[in-house]
């Protein structure tokens, strides 16, 4: 496990999205190696399909960083103790993800149907943000856990009628007929946000992985931005579509390419309003545990300082620091 | 006039030749034993007659049409590893037979007609010994009490040709005298024609209208399993079933010379 | 004795499980992968006893009940299966021809690899997790019945065909009696896949079950609800397991006189 | 003949499907569920025969070569297991004892709930793949090889002591050769499984393999991928069968001297 | 002077008692022979001898010592039905035992110890006829053929006691007395107490030392299981084997009179 304390050799996991396809190309084209052995470490990069499973093992310490929401990184690294801080804010959701009907044109349609998503996930919370929008609340429709491996084959089947779901899923849905997107997350611009988020105390031990981490990551980010097709091209296989699929994901996404925009973004004084709507939501929902006496349980720090929640139980910390060097060309 | 026609028939097992060129004729009625060395193709050629093996050429009809594909209620079978059903009690083994022939569908007799069946079974149960035994499973029986309900099992269905493969082999004189008077008496009533395998010489005269010898006529010492056994002697035992064998015929059935049986045990 | 021996392996198991759990949460109080059998015995405790607030339902038992009807409707389906298309082909040698490669090809298909044209056949409702058991199990308790047919000794057959059975009569009154124990045993094995099947289709599109508790509150890593679902699935498994084994040793006496069973 | 019944089958099904794909091709020709075969065929070739600009790999080979391996290790494990603790559990009453209740309970877990557990046991790597497979087949092998031992009849047991084997010999001699095609018959029974879980294990925590494929582009619906894949599965699985078949036949002769084996 | 020392064996299984009250003191050498109407309980008492079923009350020793509780090499058994291993060939089951024997490990042998091993029970394999044979598996065999193998497998053994289970009930009489030549020339040569069940009343006056006959004393119509069997004679046959016995003792022992069996068959 990490146990805090000086090491050389690191490990981080990822899962497959269209913000995260970089980590797996650091891997592959030496990027990350480059930056590890730049800083006299060891830094591996692992791909793990499951989303939920590559965060549990994160949780239970067998990485030092993963790939997350900032929704997950609250419930489960955060809600389970581990103190964890989001390294490189990479992008949030901006279309990204989005709410279907196959009946209906409005959001308000919705009223009264079974809604099959990914229960908990991103969508649900984007379903109950979307919902207050049009004065609903989930006790008016039914939702309908289901797995996102099977959600576009699902969406196939007349049994489906309204769905929450995010690319590439969303649009392969969409491409089907009669099927119409009444909302999605460019209505709750930057709620979603997709972090790169390590352990709090292997980072303070070892700041020199923070720096390569960070270093490699936007050094692909450069490459990204100046649409370097190589990069793409790879990008997009590893994700399994080509590389006009994977352009129209990028599309939906907004990325951070720069580190001062993901810098000026974390700084900003609506992250501290997200984080609380989270925290809400997944308090209403009964997943910040059992101890948990209300949604302030866990605590929140933010990088001026200012803790939504707990102040004795920071658990989350949102940290520009790494960022900022990257910003200030410092690595 | 003759009931079995077997002709020019031969089995083979891969390169072991078994039966060779067997022609035989028998009439309806008649009680053939068979006798012959052990390993010599007896239950081979009662196995072909059921039709549970098919022979590697010639042919074998009864009553003038060739043998069906499938065994048939007509043709009764006691195998020399007597086999019952093991999921049914004594009594039930028995009475199955009679559930087959009543109950089309279900194949299974309740209430009173269950226990009719069972009374009708009752008289065989107690004529093969097995009164008290009739709740238990056959595996709770003795060999010599398997033995019996498969014999009566099949005497039970009075087919018209019955196979016996060493059938009161497990059994002590004492009850094989009982199953001898029951099988002849069924035999007399019925007009089955039996081919019964033993290795009594003294059953086979005793219960037999006919005596089937089986042996091999052409031997090649270097290559044992070349050549097939055939019926080598053939008696006619019809002035009736006699009791002591004359032994002259009984050392013409197994020619084995005194020298042979010393050389081998010196 | 046998009691004590057997009991052995179980305490062993808890015990490990207890160093381990109270080493990680020593390390990290908040550690949610090992939780206490404290903590376990509560939170399951509270999800059999406490109504849920959005929908007053006891939790455990709703998705008990539910598991376990789609679990029996989907062996039903596969014993039925089993039993039709398992006689025939171990009985009928024209319809093994026939059926006995498909069976052979068509039972090694994954069936979760297929899960988009289950869909379009079954939908997404209660017919399709019954549907995805069925196929799951089916196959291989297909192929346990036909060769426990083939299995019947030849004599056996034989013998009932010169006591003038129909076919049919055979089949009710010799095969089938001797292919039961052998179905059951199937079907004991069949357990393990069936739940597993259960668990996954649970996982596709679900709203209760005990499979769709698992996955759901593996969203944030719940183990306290998790472990003690898990002990209660193969609680639950086991006592059908034993329950099968009893009835098959009350009511096939016959086939349990000689050896043992496991 | 017999070759041309098994053919029927899988000759009907394959127009079955060209039916329903081409009726839902007409209504809707981008509609990816039900591919025609051309349209799969052509990308089962490109997959088979154009390397991927990323690595440079044929993606089908490499997929395979990885499948199998994991798949071979997987069960080698299992067999292993299968044939110690099998033996033992079936040959020593005291372990019967002592471990058969154990093995019933653990073997109804579904391994998938517990993946964490599993990870955290054997890692994300190769371990944990081979690890899941093996966890997922062996425990109905052992019991299977426990049974068999069972019924070896008691007769030989006993015949076999009165020749004055030592326990060790019994079980070369004795055990082992009449475990040996039940053996073989429960590996070929647990080929589903250790498909299903090799598909499972790559689709968690894996970047090559037959089972990441079918994962990576189920996304997208991209069943002209899935469906060639699938049929390449279960041909390699058939053919992995039918050669354990042979196999077992002709080393096992005596073994099917009676009665036939499917 | 005694050397198996039966004392007050009683055997039930469940209500049905099968053996009861069996007292029996055999010297060193003796060849016990057994009769017994079938399904008496004579089986069973060589299971009990064998260590392969456990009495329900009294005691067995051999030398003084009680029984072990499993089967062990110094005694011998040819069962009823009588078995062999079905995945060795007819050479490979003689060869078992020397194996056992030599190769401690691999229970195996190879190469040259291989070859005179074979070589070993090449004899063998002639005397019982089973020469032609020997690369075939049991299931390739005939009934007389397999009971052949299973009586040499158990002679090579050269146990100190030999239980043998109506050994001889599938074979023809020539081969019969082949086998009977054998077993007492093995007898005489290695001074086995051998305990032999037969239906044969000639072979067991032939063969035996001692003739014990297991019967019921007590009987119940009402209920036939209540009470078992035990030894009702015991002839010292030691003024040497017969060949014929005497008509009135074969009476004594299967005492069915005439009339009997006339209702039974009526
Ligand atoms: N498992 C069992 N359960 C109940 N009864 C049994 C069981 N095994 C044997 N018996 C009964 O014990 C009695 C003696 O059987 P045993 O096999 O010893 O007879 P036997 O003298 O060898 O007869 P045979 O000459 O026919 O071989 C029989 O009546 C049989 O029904
Ligand atoms: N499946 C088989 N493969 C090869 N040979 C076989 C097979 N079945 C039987 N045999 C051989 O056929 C011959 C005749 O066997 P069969 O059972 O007919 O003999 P039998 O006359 O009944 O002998 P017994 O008196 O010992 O019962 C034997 O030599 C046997 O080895
Ligand atoms: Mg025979
Ligand atoms: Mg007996």
């Amino acid at each position: 496990p990490a146990q805090a304390q000086e090491k050389t050799s690191f490990k981080v996991c990822w899962s497959i999205y269209v913000g995260w396809m970089p980590w797996g190309y650091m891997e592959t084209s030496g990027i990350m190696d480059a930056w590890a052995e730049k800083y006299g470490i060891d830094v591996e990069i692992v791909q793990i399909n499951d989303y939920i499973e590559s965060i549990n093992q994160y949780t239970i310490g067998e990485y030092d960083g993963c790939s997350m929401t900032n929704m997950d990184a609250l419930s489960i690294p955060s809600g389970g103790g581990v103190d964890t801080t989001a390294l490189i804010v990479g992008d949030y959701s901006n279309g990204n993800d989005g709410i279907i009907l196959k009946q209906g044109e409005t959001l308000a349609d919705i009223a009264g149907q079974n809604v099959n998503l990914v229960e908990l996930s991103v969508s649900h919370y984007l379903l109950a943000r979307a919902l207050e929008t049009v004065g609903l609340s989930e006790p008016d429709l039914t939702v309908v856990s289901t797995s996102d491996a099977d959600m576009v084959a699902a969406a196939a089947t007349d049994d489906v009628t309204a769905l929450v779901t995010w690319n590439p899923l969303l649009s392969e849905i969409l491409a089907m007929p009669g099927t119409s997107l009444v909302a999605d997350s460019s209505d709750i611009p930057g709620e979603i946000i997709d972090i790169m988020m390590v352990n709090t105390d292997v980072l303070a031990d070892n700041p020199d992985f923070g720096k390569a981490l960070v270093g490699a990551w936007y050094e692909t980010m450069a490459l990204m931005a100046s649409g370097d097709e190589a990069a793409l091209t790879a990008m997009a296989e590893a994700s399994g579509t080509d590389l006009a699929g994977y352009n129209a994901q990028l599309d939906s996404t907004e990325m951070f390419f720069d580190p001062a925009t993901a810098v000026a973004f974390t700084e900003s004084a609506d992250l501290p309003q997200t984080m609380e709507f989270v925290a809400t939501f997944l308090f209403d929902h009964g997943i910040l545990g059992e101890g948990a006496p209300s949604s302030e349980f866990v605590g929140v720090a933010f990088p001026d300082g200012s803790v939504y929640g707990d102040e004795a139980n920071v658990k989350l910390r949102f940290d520009t620091t790494y960022m900022q060097m990257a910003a200030d060309g410092a690595l | 006039m003759s009931f079995v026609e077997v002709s020019r028939l031969t089995k083979r097992y891969g390169d072991t030749q078994v039966l060779e060129r067997v022609n035989l004729s028998v009439a309806k009625g008649t009680f053939c034993t068979i006798v012959g060395a052990s390993g010599c193709g007896k239950s081979t050629f009662l196995r072909i007659l059921l039709s549970q093996e098919v022979q590697s050429s010639g042919t074998v009809s009864v009553d003038g049409t060739a043998l069906p594909p499938e065994p048939t209620p007509d043709r009764g079978i006691v195998f020399q590893r007597y086999s019952v059903f093991p999921q049914l009690t004594v009594e039930d083994n028995l009475v199955l037979a009679e559930e087959f022939a009543t109950a089309r569908w279900t194949g299974r007799l309740f209430g009173s007609a269950r226990s009719s069946a069972k009374q009708a079974v009752a008289e065989t149960l107690s004529n093969i010994g097995l009164m008290a035994a009739k709740d238990r499973y056959p595996a709770q029986l003795s060999g010599g009490m398997q033995q019996r309900l498969a014999i009566a099992q099949a005497l039970l269905m009075r087919p018209k040709i019955l196979l016996l493969d060493e059938p009161f082999g497990a059994l002590d004189p004492g009850i094989r005298v009982d199953m001898h008077d029951l099988l002849l008496r069924l035999w007399r009533e019925m007009e089955m024609t039996v081919f019964m395998v033993t290795h009594d010489i003294h059953e086979a005269f005793k219960l037999g209208t006919r005596l089937l010898v089986f042996d091999k006529v052409r031997h090649d010492p270097d290559s044992p399993e070349a050549f097939g056994a055939t019926v080598t002697y053939d008696l006619d035992l019809k002035s009736g079933p006699v009791t002591e064998p004359p032994t002259e015929i009984a050392d013409i059935i197994y020619p084995r010379p005194e020298e042979t049986t010393d050389a081998r045990s010196s | 004795m046998a009691l004590f021996l057997g009991a052995i392996p179980f305490l062993g198991l808890a015990g490990v499980y207890a160093a381990a759990s109270s080493a990680r949460l020593s390390a990290n109080p908040a550690d949610k992968l090992l939780p206490s059998f404290e903590q376990m015995g509560t939170t399951f405790w509270r999800m059999a006893t406490v109504p849920e607030v959005r929908t007053g339902d006891l939790t455990l038992w709703v998705d008990t009940f539910d598991s376990l009807q789609r679990l029996g409707l989907g062996l039903g389906v596969s014993v039925l299966l089993a039993l039709t298309f398992g006689i025939a082909i171990g009985f009928v040698p024209h319809v093994r021809s026939a059926l006995a490669p498909f069976l052979a090809a068509i039972s090694l298909i994954p069936p979760i690899t297929v899960l988009p044209i289950l869909f379009i056949t079954f939908g997404l409702g209660e017919t399709a997790k019954v549907a995805l058991i069925a196929v799951g199990t089916a196959p291989v308790m297909i192929r346990s019945v036909a060769q426990a047919v083939l299995d019947i000794p030849r004599e056996q057959i034989v013998k009932v065909q010169t006591l003038g059975a129909s076919v049919w009569q055979m089949v009710t009154r010799v095969v089938l009696p001797q292919v039961w124990p052998r179905l059951i045993t199937a079907l004991r094995l069949g357990l393990i896949p069936a739940f597993i099947f259960l668990i996954s289709a649970e996982a596709i599109a679900s709203t209760t079950g005990l499979g769709y508790r698992i996955f759901l509150v593996r969203r944030y890593l719940a183990m306290d609800v998790i472990l003690p679902y898990v002990a209660w699935i193969t609680l639950l498994a086991f006592l059908i397991d034993r329950a099968l084994l009893l009835f098959s040793r009350r009511i096939f006496r016959w086939a349990f006189l000689e050896g043992e069973a496991l």
